[in-house]
């Protein structure tokens, strides 16, 4: 019998997903021994025709990376889906919307103006802005249509399973591509990492006091961070309890505070809004005016608590002081 | 009194009420055989203390269809289990904060604490927040993510998962 | 048989004017007044009330009653001085005064009250005066409601007058803003409006509470 | 953890029950409609309407669908959960479910009376009942902890109703602490010389029982202690109460008072507390004769002893039995108790806040409570009634509603007053022949045999003047009001206002809540009204319990009352006291907060948000975990708790997310 | 300090030594009023009688052109006359508290090219003097004590009725503070509120005679050399018609009755015609007490 096929695809991401594959070191090895890539933009050459001419189906396993944001991205997404029998959510981005989807705080035309107009690398030059179709002599190139808001892989695509981080660690990748071979895999719609908050193996946890409250947020500059003790004892803002272990800790060793890329653990429904609870009860302040001091040196909720979650919450994305008519009649 | 009339022409907003047991809700029970007349906008969930009250419990009312939402709780020092409400209160500042950041007017989402004897002011309160939302105009999330986003129509559905989409539609 | 019908006092429903309180109440915070209990703290509280015809406590039992006539045409109100002693001690913080004031206009403007009433010539030539030059011209003021009132009292008083004018606290020149005009504009605009209102009183009374 | 929902309780089978209450749902609300609404909603296998679901017929209609296994959740759409939800579960239990698959809609209190169209109450019912119907698929068994109740019990507060809450709970062989302010118990009873409407003498009806206190084998009388410190819950309260030093011992001092008379002042130059400063006392002092416990206490302020350390003590020479000691201190003692009973009574209005009644300003001008005293045989004056300048009044004037009915200072009436001025105004009568005018708003005289009063006060030719008076002042007109004091009033049933010269006026103030009302709520954790009388659980059906299971309220604390109604109050307060520590055991509900411990990771946000320490972190488990006895279900764990791993038993985040789809679901 | 002044219509005539006295009193202390320009009728009492809302806007007109005089930030207009003193904090009150009333007049407001922003803080000298100024500031003024003088004040009802708050309702004592430290006796009498009648004086004179005769009444009985009021009216009333009062009671009514502020002149030290004391019918003149023998008051009918 014939290898199991299996594809990775990139969407709105950093190519930090494709490291975390390359990371495997030797491991690949036995994962190509293994497997047959049929697809692979980055790595290898392969075009969009020769997956659409694949049989539906005959793809073990889609590893898609990446939130999606432009149409391209979304027919690559589903010529993927309708060719394999399992789609992977791969990484921060597909899974929640990652980093690129703090674009939702923003409208499409405040992006575009800033990366073409007004971003300070740019030299005042022609204001040249992407169009989807532009003439030029010897005919009309065009681009893939930009969308409004990003959205997570699963938000367009029906997902089988997801694999957290930013990228997905190396270990869990290997877990998982091990689980497709043997067929052991859990019900669909899991994610492919412990079911527990990161505080569990962070090497700090023997060192939470008792009862673990805030007097004062600090940020990493702004304090000697002790190597060994709890970061949120230290009134760092640490997303660890909030987060789903499986990186074995990987910031918090290093002295840095966890961000939350791993994601909620599957009984949170809304990450950013579960980190606002638990942070804000840790505080000690009860008069409203220290309480507010407190919480200002908070100084960007939307990208501390949502960083990798925010197409993914439950308000999904920032809406403009309301038209009239952007509401259909009731 | 500002009561809301059922003319079809105005604008009725969706009001979710979080109340706390000991106070708030008991007051709106006072509210009730006292026969205060009061918009019928406000529709209450009770929670045994707002120190229950999980911001989560509030976007999902907003992603559901609320326009507004309305947290009551015992008045600092008066909180039946000691300090729950200076926690709903901290969490409730932070929220605040973020649902600016996300172009969402912060009236829409208001404190109150609200004593068991203060069964006018759960009138009042209710009275001044409907006209509130009702002057700022529908929320309907779900409605306004449909003019963001680029799918094609079949797909709408499952773009708005994880969201209690049913509660939402009109 | 007439001069019994004369006598018989007994008030019937179909007189009253069921209306009359909530026109009455149409100021603000009127509706307070259906809270009043009846303890008469107003009454004893006036130093004038002995000199009524209706103890404010009596005229708001009448208001509410809907004795119209018998309110807007009574002295009461006209000899209120409003010092506001009532409104201060009233258990049930209604404000009377204000009352007062509100039946004296209601009366006015129905042409109910008592005629030739000093203390109402001298409201409304008060109010003419104002409206003339801005300011209110005590001296003149005085000439004319004698005149309209007692025209002998004036004789009576004009020796006081000179000696007022002698002490320069009363002086012949008239005191006026410089350009009336503006001001009456202003007061115009108001009679529209309250013309206006007059036809939807029900708008009034919601617009007020 | 609850099992999961299917393997519990099978698939839910709902039954919808919507209550008309008469008409006070079905007037505004189309119950019917409702019903059809609720069989349309998933899972929904039952829906009924009836006109009392309260009733036993209607409670029948939910224990005979769950027999027939229609149903195994049931929902209720009827009034306050606060007020029937109790009767449902149990309804529910009886036909073989778990009380805890029950949910009510509380279409009534939020939804009948308080709106007006009937479209929107309907809709607004009709969303409530589909939140109770999507969130009752989450609910699972449950059963209640039970805990032992400790059989003694505590009374705060030593006046008539706290002297009659401790002696029927001690005669039903409890051990009762009975912790009072002040140095003696009687509070204001004591103070008074008759009472009405039938002029017993107040000491000969209530010394008995305050004897009857101090002998007591059952009671524990604490006087001159306050309760500084409460906690625990139900049947499990521990009370902490501080006892001030009186610098005379207790058990030694027989209540001779040599002390008082060997003191070095010769004369008493302190304001007597007892007689509202009508009479002096020395620094060591007896409240009054009959005090009890009858035991002298030294006022640290006064006394040269504290003052200047320089003191002959005499009053120590003076005591045979050595009673005396300077050098007590205070002392503290915490006692467990089942349940506590609060009776403190209330204060009286401070007339000076009426200048226009001239008190402070007109020596002439007397509170109620003064004249109490002065009429009083055992008074400062001996029940000589005289003025400031020894002579006896020609007339009198009392003033009803001082500091009630009025919206500057209290607006509700103070119940007491109408009565209490008859009887003063018959004493005064009796002791000076005196004309004797009442001046009131209303006459109110409900009650067994008051009206009777106030018409042998009418033959005693006292006179009664309907107004309110105006001023009090000394401006006289004529002669005859030369030198006295005049109330000036319109006579409203005449419509004339009259100038009426008195010698005495006496100000018939009203019943006020205590100063520290506020923070004696705090202590015990139970709400107040706004004009601070401490909230009963239900106006009607729970008058004498709180909001807080196993504190219990009696007299005036809880609002204006008189004698008769505060010991009535107070036997009420007494039975379900003893009613709740004769079961000897509570349930609890089962609202708390329990950690999944495998899902948890220990991260130690849950702890400090407890204020009950009900939260630690087992090492052993590797897991936070909650005490279910010391947990009180505030849930605020829960909502904090950051990986989920915390849940409220009835407040899971599923049911209230389910809850939040249901009233948004708009019909 | 400069402060922006409302004499108002009736300290142009009758209440002249009012307005006289108020400034020579003021620059005493060093302290000075500026009349704002073109002020108009406050719209009190008789003009309120028959209409309400007018009243208010003619209020309202003065307090834009305090505003105006004022250039911005918060205005302290400083009213003398008791009547526009009310008038004035009424309008205040009631276009903060009411919304369509407050509509209604700015838009008469704008008829008259004005705007009112709602900057102005009504006061009366009384508190002024009280308050800001301060009484070690007047004490140190005082040249000539009024030793031995007993006087009674007067503050009429519509000083301290209803919205005032600078001095207890029932029972004001600022100006009964004010003579102390003039070193005069304040004499206490529960008249001091009672309405001296007012303008019925003029319409239903045997009214409002009767109602002044009380007030003068029990000042005599209570051995009073002079009574200060903050009021013209009630100055008016209770000093022009003693003679017609003795007459219709049969007794000899003699009181004079000064403006609170010509005695704080007195005892300053301020000339007779500074303060307009040449103006009054019942004359009033203060010599210190000789060693020895209690100060008098001359006073000739």
């Amino acid at each position: 019998m014939s290898k199991p096929k299996i594809a990775f695809y990139w969407c709105a991401s950093c190519g930090g997903c494709e490291e975390a594959v390359v990371d495997l070191n030797e491991a690949i090895l036995d994962v190509l021994a293994a497997v047959e890539i049929v697809f692979w933009p980055v790595a290898l050459d392969f075009k969009r025709t020769d997956v659409e001419a694949l049989p539906d189906g005959s793809i073990a396993v889609s590893f898609i990376n990446g939130a999606v944001r432009s149409s391209e991205q979304f027919e690559m997404a589903e010529i993927l889906r309708r060719k394999s029998q399992l789609v992977v959510a791969f990484g921060s981005c597909a899974h929640t919307g990652g980093v690129p989807g703090l674009g939702n705080l923003y409208t499409l035309d405040q992006l575009v103006t800033t990366a073409y107009r007004d971003a300070p690398s740019l030299q005042t030059g022609n204001g040249t802005r992407p169009e989807i179709e532009s003439s030029v002599p010897g005919g009309t190139l065009t681009l893939p249509e930009l969308w409004q808001t990003v959205k997570t892989l699963d938000q367009c695509v029906a997902v089988d399973y997801y694999l957290p981080g930013c990228p997905p660690p190396v270990q869990l990748i290997v877990g998982a591509v091990q689980a497709i071979l043997k067929g052991e895999l859990p019900e669909r719609g899991s994610t492919l990492a412990p079911d527990k908050a990161l505080c569990e193996d962070c090497p700090r946890k023997e060192s939470k006091p008792e009862k673990l409250t805030v007097k004062e947020f600090h940020r990493p500059h702004e304090i000697l961070i002790d190597p060994e003790q709890c970061l949120l004892a230290q009134g760092l803002l640490c997303l660890g309890p909030v987060t789903r272990m499986g990186c074995e800790a990987a910031c918090t060793r290093v002295n840095m505070p966890c961000t939350g890329c791993m994601g909620a653990t599957s009984r949170v429904t809304d990450f950013g809004a579960k980190a606002m609870s638990a942070v804000a009860s840790m505080l000690e302040a009860t008069e409203a005016s220290d309480i507010e001091a407190q919480l200002a040196r908070i100084v960007d909720p939307a990208g501390t608590f949502f960083r990798y979650s925010l197409p993914a919450s439950l308000l999904h994305r920032h809406y403009r002081p309301q038209h009239p008519e952007e509401v259909r009649p009731t | 009194m500002s009561e809301a009339k059922s003319d079809n022409k105005r604008f009725e907003p969706r009001i979710v009420a979080f109340f706390c047991n000991w106070c708030t809700y008991t007051a709106a029970d006072l509210a009730g055989t006292a026969r205060m007349r009061y918009a019928a906008n406000v529709r209450v969930i009770r929670l045994m203390c707002s120190g229950r009250l999980d911001p989560q419990f509030v976007f999902a009312a907003l992603r559901g269809g609320a326009d507004g939402v309305l947290i009551g709780g015992c008045h600092p020092g008066d909180c039946h289990y000691q300090e729950g409400n200076h926690k709903a209160l901290r969490r409730f500042v932070l929220m605040q904060r973020f649902l600016t950041t996300m172009g969402i007017e912060p009236e829409r989402v208001r404190l109150e604490w609200i004593a068991a004897s203060e069964g006018d002011k759960v009138q009042r309160v209710i009275n001044q927040m409907t006209e509130k939302v009702r002057a700022l105009g529908p929320l309907r999330l779900e409605q306004r993510m449909l003019l963001h986003t680029d799918l094609p129509e079949p797909l709408l559905e499952t773009s708005l998962e994880p969201a209690l989409v049913e509660g939402g539609r009109v | 048989m007439d001069k019994w019908n004369t006598w018989d006092k007994i008030q019937y429903e179909s007189e009253l004017d069921s209306g009359f309180a909530q026109e009455v109440m149409s100021i603000p915070d009127g509706e307070k007044l259906l809270s009043c209990i009846q303890c008469g703290t107003c009454s004893g509280m006036c130093p004038l009330s002995s000199f009524m015809d209706y103890t404010p406590r009596q005229i708001v039992a009448m208001i509410l009653a809907g004795f119209r006539g018998e309110v807007l045409s009574s002295y009461t109100t006209w000899l209120c001085a409003s010092c506001y002693a009532c409104t201060v001690e009233c258990p049930q913080g209604i404000k009377i005064t204000d009352l007062m004031y509100a039946t004296k206009r209601l009366a006015i403007r129905d042409g109910m009250h008592p005629k030739r009433f000093p203390a109402q010539v001298l409201a409304t030539e008060f109010y003419k005066g104002v409206e003339r030059t801005g300011r209110s011209n005590e001296g003149s003021l005085l000439v004319r409601l004698f005149l309209k009132t007692n025209p002998l009292r004036l004789l009576g008083r004009a020796g006081f007058g000179l000696a007022l004018l002698r002490r320069g606290r009363l002086s012949p020149k008239v005191e006026s803003i410089k350009r009336p005009g503006g001001l009456q504009a202003m007061l115009r605009s108001i009679d529209r409006g309250e013309a206006a209102r007059r036809h939807t009183p029900q708008a009034t009374r919601e617009a007020v509470q | 953890m609850p099992a999961l929902d299917s393997a519990s309780n099978g698939t839910p089978r709902i039954g919808v029950y919507v209550c008309h209450c008469g008409i006070n749902i079905a007037h505004t609300v189309d119950v019917p409609a409702c019903a059809e609404f609720a069989r349309a909603l998933p899972h929904v296998t039952v829906a009924r309407e009836y006109k009392f679901m309260c009733s036993d017929p209607g409670q029948e209609l939910i224990q005979q669908d769950l027999r027939d296994g229609l149903v195994n959740r049931v929902v209720v759409a009827s009034c306050s959960p606060l007020m029937h939800e109790h009767t449902f579960r149990t309804a529910t239990k009886v036909g073989g479910g778990n009380p805890f698959m029950f949910q009510m809609a509380n279409i009534r209190e939020h939804v009948s009376w308080v709106t007006v169209d009937k479209g929107m109450a309907t809709d607004k019912a009709k969303s409530l009942i589909a939140a109770a119907v999507a969130r009752i698929s989450f609910h699972e068994p449950l059963e209640r902890t039970r805990v032992p109740v400790h059989p003694d019990v505590m009374v705060v507060g030593g006046g008539i109703a706290g002297i009659h809450a401790a002696l029927t709970m001690a005669d039903a062989g409890k051990k009762v602490y009975l912790v009072e302010r002040e140095p003696t118990i009687g509070g204001h009873m004591a103070k008074f010389d008759k009472t009405f409407p039938t002029l017993d003498c107040s000491a000969c009806i209530l010394t008995p029982k305050m004897s009857a206190v101090r002998s007591h084998p059952n009671i524990t009388l604490w006087s001159y202690s306050e309760v500084s410190h409460v906690e625990g819950y139900v049947g499990n309260f521990k009370a902490t109460v501080k006892r001030k030093p009186r610098y005379v011992k207790e058990d030694q001092c027989v209540g001779c008072l040599d002390c008082i008379e060997s003191c070095v002042y010769k004369v008493a130059k302190v304001p007597d507390e007892f007689n509202v400063g009508l009479s002096m006392r020395k620094p060591v002092y007896v409240p009054f004769p009959q005090a009890t416990p009858l035991v002298a206490v030294i006022d640290p302020e006064t006394c040269i002893e504290f003052k200047s350390h320089h003191c002959k003590k005499t009053c120590v020479e003076a005591c045979e039995k050595d009673a005396i000691d300077f050098n007590q201190v205070e002392e503290i003692h915490e006692v467990p108790v089942g349940a506590i009973v609060l009776a403190t009574g209330f204060k009286t209005f401070d007339a000076k806040r009426i200048s226009r009644y001239g008190y402070g300003k007109y020596p002439n001008v007397y509170t109620s409570l003064e004249v109490e005293r002065m009429v009083n045989a055992a008074g400062p004056t001996g029940g000589e009634v005289h003025l400031a300048d020894g002579a006896k009044p020609r007339a009198v004037g009392i003033i009803h509603c001082v500091g009630s009915r009025d919206v500057a200072t209290n607006r509700y009436c103070s119940k007491v007053c109408c009565m209490y001025s008859l009887k003063l105004a018959h004493l005064l009568k009796e002791r000076t022949g005196a004309e004797v005018y009442n001046f009131y708003i209303d006459m109110r005289t409900p009650g067994k045999g008051y009206e009777e009063f106030y018409d042998r006060l009418l033959q005693e030719q006292v006179h009664f003047i309907r107004g309110r008076v105006a001023e009090v002042s000394d401006w006289a007109m004529d002669d005859e009001e030369e030198g006295r004091l005049i109330l000036r009033v319109e006579d409203t049933l005449i419509g004339r206002v009259r100038r009426i010269p008195v010698d005495m006026v006496v100000l018939s103030v009203g019943l006020e809540a205590q100063p520290d009302a506020d923070d004696v709520r705090r202590l015990f954790n139970i709400s107040c009204s706004k004009e601070g009388w401490f909230l009963e659980r239900h106006p009607k059906l729970a008058p004498v319990s709180t909001f807080t299971v196993g504190i219990f309220l009696a007299g005036a604390c809880q609002g204006p009352k008189d004698i008769p109604e505060s010991v009535a109050q107070a036997g009420a307060a007494a039975a379900e006291a003893l009613a709740l520590v004769d079961r000897g055991h509570v349930e609890l509900e089962p609202n708390t907060a329990y950690s999944v411990e495998e899902l948890c990771s220990g991260c130690h946000v849950c702890i400090a948000l407890c204020p009950y320490s009900a939260i630690a972190f087992d090492k052993t488990k590797n897991a936070s975990v909650v005490n279910g006895a010391l947990c009180k279900g505030c849930g605020t764990c829960v909502a904090a708790c950051p990986s989920g791993a915390l849940q409220q038993n009835l407040f899971r985040d599923e049911q209230i997310f389910e809850e939040i789809k249901g009233v948004l679901s708009y019909v | 300090m400069n402060y922006p002044y409302y004499p108002g219509c009736s300290l142009k005539s009758t209440g002249k030594p009012y307005d006289e006295s108020m400034r020579a009193v003021f620059t005493a202390l060093g302290h000075s009023l500026e009349e704002i320009d073109d002020w108009n009728c406050c719209g009190a009492t008789a003009y309120m009688s028959i209409s309400e809302e007018k009243a208010f806007a003619l209020s309202a007109r003065n307090f834009a052109l305090a505003e105006k005089h004022n250039g911005k930030g918060d205005v302290n207009l400083v009213v003398p006359c008791a009547a526009c003193y009310l008038g004035l904090n009424k309008a205040q009150r009631y276009l903060r508290e009411h919304d369509d009333l407050r509509q209604t007049v700015s838009k008469a407001l704008a008829e008259a090219g004005l705007t009112y922003r709602g900057n102005v803080k009504v006061r009366h000298p009384l508190e002024v003097l009280i308050n800001d100024v301060g009484m070690d500031a007047i004490k140190a003024r005082v040249t000539r004590p009024l030793k031995g003088l007993k006087v009674a004040s007067y503050y009429g009802c519509q000083l301290v009725r209803p919205y005032a708050d600078f001095d207890d309702q029932h029972d004001p004592t600022s100006m009964d503070r004010i003579v102390t430290a003039l070193g005069g006796t304040p004499v206490d009498w529960p008249l001091k509120t009672r309405c001296c009648g007012g303008s019925l004086t003029g319409t239903v004179p045997d009214v409002g005679y009767r109602l002044s005769y009380v007030l003068l009444r029990e000042a005599q009985r209570r051995g009073c050399d002079v009574i200060i009021t903050a009021c013209p009216l009630c100055q008016f009333n209770l000093e022009c018609y003693q003679p017609t009062m003795s007459r219709a009671n049969h007794t000899t009514v003699h009181m004079p009755v000064v403006y609170f502020t010509q005695l704080m002149g007195v005892a300053f030290g301020l000339k007779e015609r500074a303060l307009g004391l040449q103006r009054l019918f019942v004359p009033f003149e203060f010599t210190p007490a000789a060693p020895e023998s209690k100060g008098a008051v001359h006073a000739s009918a």
